[in-house]
């Protein structure tokens, strides 16, 4: 029941929104987004730990494909996610001129309604079926509303991502070629590979979550994408469609080839630290807001994947958690980006300065999530961090080290960025507006957020507990 | 009845039904890709159709079916339709380009 | 017995090489006339005399009729404009030489044909024909109806001309026109 | 009252009152904003007498748990806070001076359009050094840890229009962060180590451990220590953060947050107690610290520069007190310099705020008739700096020179050559400041008597605090000490076995040198003003200490350029020529392959036909081979 209403009610606001095209497209969208939290918040509320099963149908039994879905903490963490998200991912677009706003907004209810899917899927191959389905709406948002060079941008991104899925593919009709067709996540979790088999397949099913998240070296998509994409399709593709990586790799890569997974575990840490310093270290001089914006992301989520991979209870978990607080950050600050483009009229830090002259109380906003991207205890992000520092500490001590320069990069360009937006003298010219009640609206309650879960994690780190655990004495026993 | 004559399938073997219809549909298969006039490539297509119905009879008389008849039946009324309509666009065909080229058709150029 | 199959199935391959290889339109169409009168006679042969029947009126009655009805209205009776290139009709040749071996040699020995269990003489008849017909397949043979009207309807289509005279079924400018008839 | 809700008060005051201050910042007078503040601050350190009043020295510390915060798979760090002597004194200093310069801040701010800003900030930031000192585990004094460092971050920024105070804010913090690494490392070692981050566990646990792990950890921490206490190496941000206003300088830059990487020592001394080599870097750092910044300041002329780095230098002496093992005599050290220095820095802004503005030396001059209070609190701040005897610097520094006596002479030797160098910059900026005849411009007044109300309780404090550790020798029984005891673990192994001869010789010896080192400087600051020219003009060691050793432009050439060389090489080299080239590959392949295959597209049936019959022939070749 619960996983048909998430799945339709953005589907038919999508559909209902194409058909009848009305003038005001954006309260029908934040309707169906508001409906779907609604649901979400009620499957949080009942939820008593284990693992649910909402739906459970035959549809291809010839190859043993069964439409099943459910969740269990975690997946319940990433519906979560996903149903926080959206609103204010809706919510974004008023007061931005647009055209087609019916179609553009039935687009994104269309990625919630898939993303919906892939966080329910407890089967590989519908779980690839979604996976590959949300980038359809994210392909045409980005092709139709997107900035320069849209076109040579989103073909590469999609092509490169395609190919990541292409292996993905692959390694799923292996694995279902081995298991005798069963493709449940179960079923496959129970599968007793070979080494030397487990040593490849890591690959075949990791690139497409390699590149999704993306980590180094496969990141180049990113930052010409969130550069050129409209401000809300960032926000979809950095919020949610980057953690549809981490939570690949969390059911398909580590229960599914444990042994190749400890076989390239430092391979992929080192890479992913790698990228996280690098991603640090090229934020500091960028001039341009977005892609400094960009290039912060690719650094946080390079953490959060080499969380992941340390393969204890508090990578994982960690970054498990900070998933989450990512989500809210990535949302806020390219929010912030757009309110300060629409006051200045440019993403051109050196343009920029004394913002906070006119706009006091967006500056305070700001700073309030320069706060968390710095992850400063009591916000979100630093419970995330702390956990994936301490696993990261157990599985190589220089590990936690490299992921905590980390720490440092990240005052240096985040607070250089806040400086030079909003600090200085003030800039001549027509005074630009303080922030709105809009910006109050999707800023106040993100923030309240990441503060509430920093002070009180408790409630998303015990969804996340039991499954990690489980997972982990599942990889360890024989 | 008289069962000598019209019980060839009792006398000749089926396998040479079977290469008969083979060559006959070779050659219409070679008549599409050979010739360039629209109206032959049509023609070499019934053919080809033709030569597919032969095998058919052949079996169900060697089966003692009468479906692979019926069969028969159903791809001769596909084929009715099919010239129909195959021989129209051919007269549009000349009716706009002034010719009965196959070539000259080849807007699908990638 | 036998002998009348050979001397049937030689002049349906002859007559099938003519459709081929004949430069005129015309004695294409006749070729292939003589060739379907073969293949009625081979039906007649294998006692299904229903095929036979209906054989000759659809395909020699009705259709190559209408194949010279098409060539005397465009006015194709003279012989061949252009050919193609002589790589391509080689290439053609063998391929079709060359699927007529392969199925040949697949028939040959992959395929073994059971042997008739016991032989019925009647099944060609009308009667069991059209029973078969009418019980086991009479939603096909309603459907098709469907299947005809709808080329009746794109034939009409597709001949019918605009108000303003121009062709209905295409959008080749001018332009196009003039380069292809050159 | 209940002392669990209490302690909880404590903090919690502070808080309410950065959040309702940000809140109403619009709509709160100058002074409004202050009064409030300031009462909230009196009100956490009513809380403070309270719980002390209530406290058993003898039961040991107590923890109050307050909520549960990162749990997960056997780690349980909860938000609890500790109440035992060790945070009791730094509660006292935290809420006692700082709501004496919040006093003072509403004289000083009250021409400040942003003053409710102001003191908001200011709450937040007495909040989180509360957090920091009460915290029961390292996790939530690294939130106090963090959040001061964002709170001096704020507020060394709090004049954000000019580019260069943002910029030493963003130094501050960065640096800082520097430090947290290695606090962050500290803290995920001790837990893999101890399975938990609560103090007095881990302190349980540790003692007798003898592991190479226990160094590390010790070293982490000191790392920590020295980016926010402003050590060698992280040392610079300190006199860039006298950017901030004046009273910021005095209660987060001298009395509190400095303090910070003292008292994680103190709080830690059993960890640092089983790690004699950490030990010994603190100490040496320790002293190589106070005698670069004490030469550095015999030549500043920025009024609050000088103060910036004789604060860098008596933080120096406290490490080294850390590094001799003596915990008490540091944080008594830490006290008595809470008191001196924030009285120092406040009437160095009394002096600025006469002034309108005027930090430098040269431009002041003969202002002890028109701003005579200052003076003279400004002189009792100095003689206590200075260490003459029966002033509360006297004992602190005293008792940390006895020490390094114990260890040895040379230590001795060097430290007193730090206080010599005190004497002597602190007395030249009283003489140059308040003797001789005004050099400047503006007409100096007195400031009002909020301002000058918090300097004299801090004068009488300064003269008075050494009273709170007087040594036996002057008839006390180390009171201090004791109480620290029960919760420092590592005073209990401190011991001073000089025998009193030898302390009068020393003292003595100590005394006489800054006597002739004042006089010294009497002679040429009071009498005649010698004021520092060109410094092009200078000898060349003179102007490498003129120029601060030249540290500032040395980091720059070292970690500053080449990390935006590296950031612009990173971004035109790896990123445009090899990661962005790498899916462009992908894509212009994939295109490539696009427009070659797109040639087999001839539009011809025929064509078509034809590959159609090979593909067919080829697939029944394959069945016949392979069947």
């Amino acid at each position: 029941m619960i996983a048909a209403l998430l799945l339709l009610i953005p589907f038919v606001g999508a559909l209902a929104l194409l058909l009848l095209r009305p003038a005001q497209a954006r309260p029908i969208a934040l309707a169906a987004t508001l409906a779907s939290l609604a649901v979400v918040l009620y499957a949080w509320a009942t939820f008593t730990g284990g693992a649910i099963t909402h739906l459970d149908l035959a549809w291809a039994d010839a190859w043993g494909l069964r439409l099943t879905m459910g969740h269990d903490g975690v997946g319940l963490l990433l519906l979560l996610l996903t149903g926080v998200v959206f609103p204010f991912i809706v919510a974004a677009g008023y007061g931005q001129p647009e055209d087609r706003p019916a179609t553009f907004n039935a687009l994104l209810l269309f990625t919630q309604s898939f993303l919906y899917g892939v966080f329910l899927a407890q089967n590989a191959v519908l779980f690839y079926i979604f996976y590959e389905l949300t980038l359809i709406p994210v392909f045409l948002l980005l092709l139709y509303w997107g900035g320069e060079h849209r076109r040579s941008i989103t073909m590469r991104f999609f092509i490169y991502t395609l190919l990541g899925g292409l292996a993905l593919l692959f390694g799923i009709v292996y694995l279902l070629v081995q298991n005798g067709g069963n493709g449940d996540f179960a079923a496959l979790a129970a599968m007793d590979l070979p080494a030397g088999t487990q040593q490849w397949l890591f690959w075949a099913l990791f690139l497409a979550f390699a590149i999704k998240l993306p980590i180094f070296p496969f990141h180049g998509w990113q930052p010409e994408t969130y550069h050129m994409a409209p401000l809300q399709g960032t926000m979809v593709l950095g919020a949610v469609m980057l953690k549809m990586g981490l939570y690949g790799v969390y059911r398909l890569v580590l229960p599914v080839v444990p042994a190749g997974t400890a076989y390239w575990q430092d391979t992929v840490i080192v890479l992913a630290l790698i990228g996280a310093v690098y991603g640090g270290v090229i934020a500091f001089r960028q001039s341009d807001l977005k892609r400094l914006v960009a290039y912060s992301s690719l650094s946080h989520v390079g953490l959060l994947c080499a969380g992941l991979f340390a393969g204890n209870a508090y990578g994982i978990g960690g970054s498990l958690y900070q998933a989450f607080a990512h989500a809210i950050l990535v949302l806020c600050m390219f929010y912030i980006v757009g309110a300060v483009q629409e006051r200045t009229g440019t993403t051109d830090l050196r343009a920029m300065g004394g913002l906070k002259n006119a706009a006091p109380r967006l500056a305070a906003l700001y700073l309030l999530v320069v706060v968390n991207a710095v992850a400063l205890p009591l916000t979100q992000s630093f419970v995330g961090e702390w956990l994936m520092f301490a696993g990261l500490w157990q599985v190589k001590g220089w590990y936690a080290f490299l992921g905590l320069t980390t720490i440092v990069l990240g005052a240096i360009y985040v607070f250089y960025a806040y400086q030079q937006v909003m600090l200085g003298p003030g800039r001549d010219g027509p005074a630009a507006a303080d922030a709105s009640m809009r910006d109050h609206l999707v800023l106040v309650p993100l923030i309240a957020i990441t503060l509430l879960l920093g002070v009180w994690p408790g409630p998303v780190l015990d969804l996340v507990d039991g499954p990690v655990l489980q997972l982990l004495s599942g990889l360890t026993a024989p | 009845m008289e069962q000598g004559i019209l019980t060839a399938i009792r006398t000749v073997p089926l396998d040479h039904y079977v290469l008969l219809s083979f060559l006959l549909f070779g050659i219409g298969a070679a008549g599409v890709a050979l010739r360039r006039n629209t109206i032959i490539v049509l023609m070499c297509i019934e053919l080809m159709f033709n030569s597919v119905n032969l095998l058919l009879a052949a079996f169900s008389a060697h089966h003692s079916d009468p479906r692979g008849q019926v069969f028969v039946f159903f791809i001769m009324l596909v084929a009715a339709a099919e010239v129909t309509v195959g021989l129209s666009i051919l007269v549009m065909m000349k009716r706009i380009v002034d010719s009965v080229d196959v070539d000259q058709m080849n807007r699908l150029k990638g | 017995m036998a002998a009348l199959f050979y001397i049937l199935a030689a002049l349906s391959v002859i007559s099938a090489l003519t459709v081929v290889g004949a430069r005129n339109p015309v004695t294409s169409v006749i070729a292939l006339v003589v060739c379907f009168l073969s293949i009625a006679a081979h039906y007649v042969l294998l006692n299904a005399q229903f095929l036979a029947m209906v054989h000759v009126i659809v395909y020699t009655g009705a259709i190559m009729v209408l194949f010279l009805f098409v060539i005397m209205l465009l006015n194709l009776n003279k012989p061949d404009g252009p050919r193609k290139s002589l790589a391509m009709r080689l290439a053609a040749a063998v391929a079709g030489g060359l699927l007529f071996i392969t199925l040949a040699a697949a028939v040959r020995q992959g395929v073994q044909i059971p042997p008739a269990a016991g032989f019925d003489p009647g099944v060609g008849l009308v009667r069991s024909v059209g029973h078969v017909l009418f019980t086991e397949f009479l939603l096909p043979f309603e459907v098709s109806s469907v299947l005809f009207l709808s080329a009746i309807v794109g034939v009409v289509m597709l001949a019918k001309k605009d108000k303003d005279g121009t062709d209905q079924a295409t959008d080749i400018t001018e332009a196009e026109r003039a380069r292809r008839a050159a | 009252m209940n002392q669990d809700l209490l302690a909880a008060l404590v903090p919690a005051l502070p808080l309410a009152g950065a959040i309702i201050l940000a809140s109403l910042r619009r709509k709160l007078s100058a002074n409004a904003a202050g009064g409030l503040a300031t009462a909230l601050i009196v009100g956490a350190f009513a809380a403070s007498v309270l719980l002390f009043l209530g406290f058993d020295a003898a039961q040991g510390g107590r923890t109050v748990k307050l909520l549960d915060w990162v749990r997960l798979a056997g780690m349980d760090i909860p938000l609890a806070l500790r109440i035992d002597a060790l945070s009791l004194t730094m509660m006292f200093i935290v809420t006692g001076v700082g709501a004496l310069i919040h006093l003072y801040s509403i004289g000083y701010m009250h021409a400040d359009e942003r003053a409710a800003t102001f003191f908001a900030q200011l709450n937040l930031f007495t909040f989180a050094m509360l957090l920091l000192v009460m915290g029961s585990n390292f996790l939530v004094t690294f939130i106090g840890w963090e959040g001061v460092g964002l709170c001096s971050y704020l507020l060394i920024g709090f004049w954000y229009r000019t580019p260069e105070y943002n910029y030493a804010a963003r130094k501050a913090f960065v640096m800082n962060r520097i430090g947290d690494v290695g606090m962050v490392l500290a803290m995920v070692l001790l837990f893999q180590r101890f399975g938990t981050l609560e103090y007095d566990a881990i302190m349980d646990r540790a003692s007798g451990v003898n592991d190479p792990l226990m160094v590390a950890a010790t070293l982490f921490l000191f790392l920590g220590a020295t980016g926010k206490s402003a050590q060698i190496p992280l040392f610079t941000w300190l006199p860039d953060a006298m950017a901030g206003p004046t009273p910021v300088s005095a209660l987060i830059h001298a009395a509190t947050m400095v303090t910070a990487g003292i008292f994680l020592t103190v709080r830690s001394s059993a960890l640092f107690e089983l790690a004699p080599f950490t030990q010994d870097i603190i100490l040496w750092v320790g002293t190589a610290t106070a005698l670069l910044a004490a030469s550095i300041g015999l030549f500043q002329n920025d009024i609050k520069k000088v103060l910036a780095y004789s604060t860098v230098s008596q933080l120096g002496y406290m490490f080294v007190a850390l590094g001799l093992g003596s915990y008490s005599a540091a944080m008594f050290h830490v006290t008595t310099h809470a008191f001196f220095k924030a009285l120092l820095f406040l009437g160095a802004g009394s002096v600025i705020h006469a002034l309108g503005g005027e930090q430098d030396i040269r431009r002041m001059g003969g202002l002890k008739a028109p701003v005579r209070t200052t003076y003279i609190t400004f002189l009792i701040g100095t003689i206590a700096i200075a260490g003459l005897p029966l002033m509360s610097g006297f004992f602190s520094k005293d008792l940390i020179m006895a020490f390094a006596f114990q260890r040895s002479p040379v230590l001795f030797a060097l430290l007193l050559a730090g206080a010599l160098m005190t004497a002597f910059y602190m007395f030249r900026l009283l003489f140059l400041v308040f003797h001789g005849s005004y050099r400047g411009k503006a007409h100096p007044h007195e400031s009002p008597l909020t301002m000058t109300v918090p300097l004299m309780v801090l004068s009488v404090l300064s003269v008075a605090g050494g009273l709170l550790n007087l040594p036996h020798l002057f008839g006390g029984h180390e009171a201090m000490k004791h109480f620290l005891e029960t919760a420092a673990e590592g005073i209990r192994y401190e011991s001073l076995e000089l025998s009193a001869m030898t302390e009068i010789v020393l003292m003595a010896l100590t005394t006489v040198l800054v006597g002739v080192v004042i006089y010294i400087a009497h002679g040429r600051f009071a009498v005649k003003a010698t004021l520092e020219g060109d410094e092009a003009a200078m000898p060349f060691l003179k102007r490498l200490v003129a120029r601060r050793w030249r540290v500032d432009e040395l980091y720059r050439a070292l970690f500053e350029r080449p990390f935006g060389w590296l950031s612009t090489n990173l971004h035109a080299i790896a990123e445009n020529r090899v990661v962005a080239p790498l899916v462009r590959g992908v894509g212009d392949a994939a295109l490539r392959v696009g427009e070659t295959v797109r040639g087999l597209q001839t539009g011809n049936a025929g064509f078509h036909l034809l590959a159609m019959l090979c593909g067919l022939i080829l697939l029944l070749t394959f069945t016949l081979m392979g069947g």
